[in-house]
């Protein structure tokens, strides 16, 4: 089972990295995103100063669906979606291997990047490590929720605008806590409490989620 | 009781059992509403507190209720088909959808026009019609599914995951958005508490809840014998169905 | 009697809640009832097409 | 492949897309040894009847029996046995046609060895290019080299024939025979006149939908 895991992760970060231009999109549509905020609202340091972590957290909300849509899409169009369900190995466990990998192709690259971000919104320095620490805390339950969402659309060919909103109310608690923590950190404020629920939810979404999305993946292939 | 449940489930027996209810029902509604409305507009005392303008409770916690009400319904039909796989649960959860969506605007407006009086503005992030605005979301994410997948079986199971994955996470949205309301409280702003109900405040609002109930009830009724219809359209049992009603229809 | 309709003052608010739910209830049980007819009566006019296409 | 008999039943299967009712009362036995191809116009539930065989669509009433038990009760005992390649040919366009057949094999948790795989096929020239730039041919041949590593005993193909020249057919016919005669299970959909040998295979004609 271990190993069927480790399998399908190595093929979706072999298959990402081929294709590099589509690992790089959500990075980029995350700093565009964070840019906007102060060309909207002006140079203004208290203002970006207080807007900052929750634009980030938005940003990053916005990014990772963009790049859930092709997340089950292409393996429903080419058949290995079938295979999977047809494999001998539990589909739940094959799916959430392909929501890690999701994971590790589209989060990291934005919590790696959000340093540099933080110069837009003229966050302290030592607020940066706390606000990295929401977002890695907070990401696994984005990307497990959209697993799901991307599943129950596999067979619709449009269907991002669906995807953001089945999945936008049910990720507001993550944003509501990701954001009170970002900006805990931001103020230099211990992160503790916001940060404890972000990683209850987590694992909580880490628990139910897999078996949603490979229920939804056997819907979207009957 | 087992195959009274099973009895029940069988299309053709609910579509009748349906249609010989809902006349009553939608008049009992209408009753129980004109009842509670007299009584709330008239026989009840205006509150020390907010005067009159609290006589609007009448209409918003119905339909709060219903709209919180519908959801489970949906969500507790959806599993109750992905479970035992009964295309009549399905029926119920299509049919739910749109009404509770409608039962929840209803909340969302009355609530949003509640505020002026009580806190001088139409939208106060207050944390109950908060969660009203996400759960009318939640309904239109669910409605939408449904028409975006062409095939009914599909789209029924589909939108039940959904319907149950929303469901889980009610509870949760309504807990972090009232966390999120205690952090950021402005100046301590009276509250939307229920007012100090006495008991001639109280029994119109139990009216109303009662009319708005059996009145979701009946349109439920309507909307399912549609669903039904649709799903069996092939099926005998509905070319005498129809032919009979189509006599005294 | 307009003591009653003046509502305390706040009459604006409460007739329009009032109006309101009234509209969106009647308007929820009118379309429900129409939609019903209008599949019945697509299904009996298939029923019958199916019936002569077999027949 | 061990010499157990296998036997797939599936019993008054009712099969529906949308409101229409595809098929109603199907029934029928498949043992060892023996093949069953699916003819039939199209859009008359050829592939829909094949996928619930396989497990992937659920039939709206009936039941389908693997060894005796219930596939969806025993999905992974089940799978183990079964190969299935539909109309896309269920490999990643990324990867190389080695790289998927690795792959597939240690999903399974089997080492074949796939150069003796890749040249009866005649893809060993091409085994190292991405499936993408692959002909639609040479894609087949790839999806069926999945089927023949896969060791499993229950074939199913969805119209294995289409886009394969005269000597890919030639060629997959005397593997689907030899898969036969050693009492393997073949279940496929097609429209042409099919090549494996009469004596092993049932032809089942399913009627247009109404």
């Amino acid at each position: 089972m271990l190993q069927a895991f480790q399998l399908v992760i190595s093929r979706e970060l072999q298959m990402a990295f081929r294709r590099w231009s589509d690992l790089a999109l959500p990075v980029i549509f995350f700093m565009i995103v964070c840019m906007l905020f102060p060309l909207a609202v002006g140079q203004d340091q208290a203002i970006l100063q207080k807007i900052g972590p929750g634009a980030i957290w938005v940003a990053a909300l916005l990014a990772t669906l963009l790049s859930l849509n092709t997340l089950y899409r292409e393996d429903f169009d080419d058949g290995t979606l079938e295979q999977l369900a047809l494999s001998t190995q539990p589909l739940t466990i094959l799916l959430l291997a392909k929501t890690v990998a999701h994971w590790i192709v589209t989060e990291l690259p934005l919590i790696a990047i959000t340093p540099l971000l933080t110069l837009g919104f003229n966050l302290p320095a030592e607020g940066v490590y706390g606000l990295m620490l929401t977002l890695l805390a907070g990401t696994p339950a984005l990307s497990l929720l959209g697993s799901v969402g991307a599943a129950l659309t596999a067979g619709l060919h449009q269907a991002s605008g669906l995807i953001a909103l089945l999945l936008l109310p049910l990720t507001i608690p993550i944003l509501i806590f990701g954001a009170r923590a970002a900006d805990l950190a931001a103020s230099g404020q211990s992160i503790a409490g916001p940060l404890y629920l972000l990683g209850g939810l987590s694992v909580l979404a880490l628990t139910l989620c897999p078996f949603a999305t490979a229920a939804a993946v056997r819907v979207s292939l009957d | 009781m087992w195959n009274w449940f099973h009895k029940l489930a069988s299309p053709p027996h609910f579509y009748r059992i349906a249609s010989a209810f809902e006349p009553w029902l939608l008049w009992l509604a209408i009753a129980c509403m004109l009842t509670g409305a007299y009584g709330g507009l008239v026989l009840a005392p205006a509150d020390h507190v907010q005067g009159d303008g609290f006589r609007i409770i009448y209409v918003h916690v119905p339909a709060a209720f219903l709209s919180m009400f519908s959801y489970a319904l949906m969500a507790v039909a959806s599993g109750i088909g992905l479970i035992w796989r009964m295309k009549l649960a399905f029926s119920v959860a299509a049919a739910t959808a749109p009404v509770g969506a409608a039962f929840t605007f209803l909340a969302l407006v009355t609530g949003a026009i509640w505020g002026q009086p009580m806190w001088g503005s139409y939208w106060e992030w207050d944390p109950r019609l908060t969660s009203e605005l996400i759960l009318l979301f939640l309904f239109l994410g669910y409605i939408f599914l449904r028409q975006a997948l062409a095939e009914t079986r599909q789209a029924d199971r589909a939108s039940g995951i959904l319907a149950l994955v929303g469901v889980v996470n009610l509870p949760i949205i309504h807990y972090s958005v009232e966390w999120w309301n205690s952090i950021h409280q402005g100046p301590s702003l009276i509250k939307l508490e229920a007012p100090s109900i006495t008991t001639d405040m109280l029994w119109p609002l139990l009216a109303m809840i009662i009319g708005y109930q059996l009145l979701f009830l009946a349109i439920l009724m309507t909307s399912v014998r549609t669903q039904v219809l649709q799903r069996e359209q092939n099926a005998r049992w509905i070319t005498e169905q129809l032919g009979t009603e189509n006599i005294h229809g | 009697m307009n003591e009653f309709l003046d509502m305390g003052g706040y009459a604006k608010y409460v007739w329009s809640t009032y109006s309101i739910s009234l509209i969106v209830l009647t308007l929820t049980v009118v379309l429900c009832k129409r939609t019903l007819t209008n599949t019945r009566k697509r299904v009996l006019r298939r029923q019958a097409s199916l019936k002569e296409s077999q027949t | 492949m061990d010499t157990t008999s296998y036997s797939l039943e599936w019993q008054d299967l009712t099969l529906w897309r949308g409101e229409r009712c595809l098929q109603q009362g199907l029934k029928g036995k498949l043992a060892s040894g023996q093949a069953i191809t699916l003819k039939g116009p199209n859009g008359c539930g050829k592939t829909t009847l094949l996928r619930t065989l396989c497990g992937l669509s659920q039939p709206e009433t009936g039941k389908v029996l693997w060894q005796g038990k219930q596939i969806h009760k025993i999905r992974n005992k089940f799978h183990a046995h079964l190969a299935y390649s539909g109309h896309n040919n269920g490999l990643k366009r990324d990867l190389s046609t080695r790289e998927n057949l690795r792959f597939a094999a240690r999903l399974r948790g089997r080492h074949t060895n796939q150069n003796e795989l890749l040249n009866g096929l005649r893809l060993t020239a091409c085994a190292d290019l991405p499936v993408r730039n692959l002909s639609a041919g040479q894609q087949r041949r790839a999806s069926l080299a999945l089927i023949l590593g896969s060791g499993a005993e229950f074939w199913v193909l969805d119209e294995p024939f289409t886009n394969l020249d005269r000597s890919g057919c030639e060629w997959l016919a005397r593997r689907c025979n030899d898969h036969l005669g050693m009492g393997g299970l073949l279940l496929t959909a097609g429209h042409q006149d099919s090549l494996l040998n009469p004596e092993r295979e049932t032809i089942i004609e399913l009627a247009g939908a109404n």
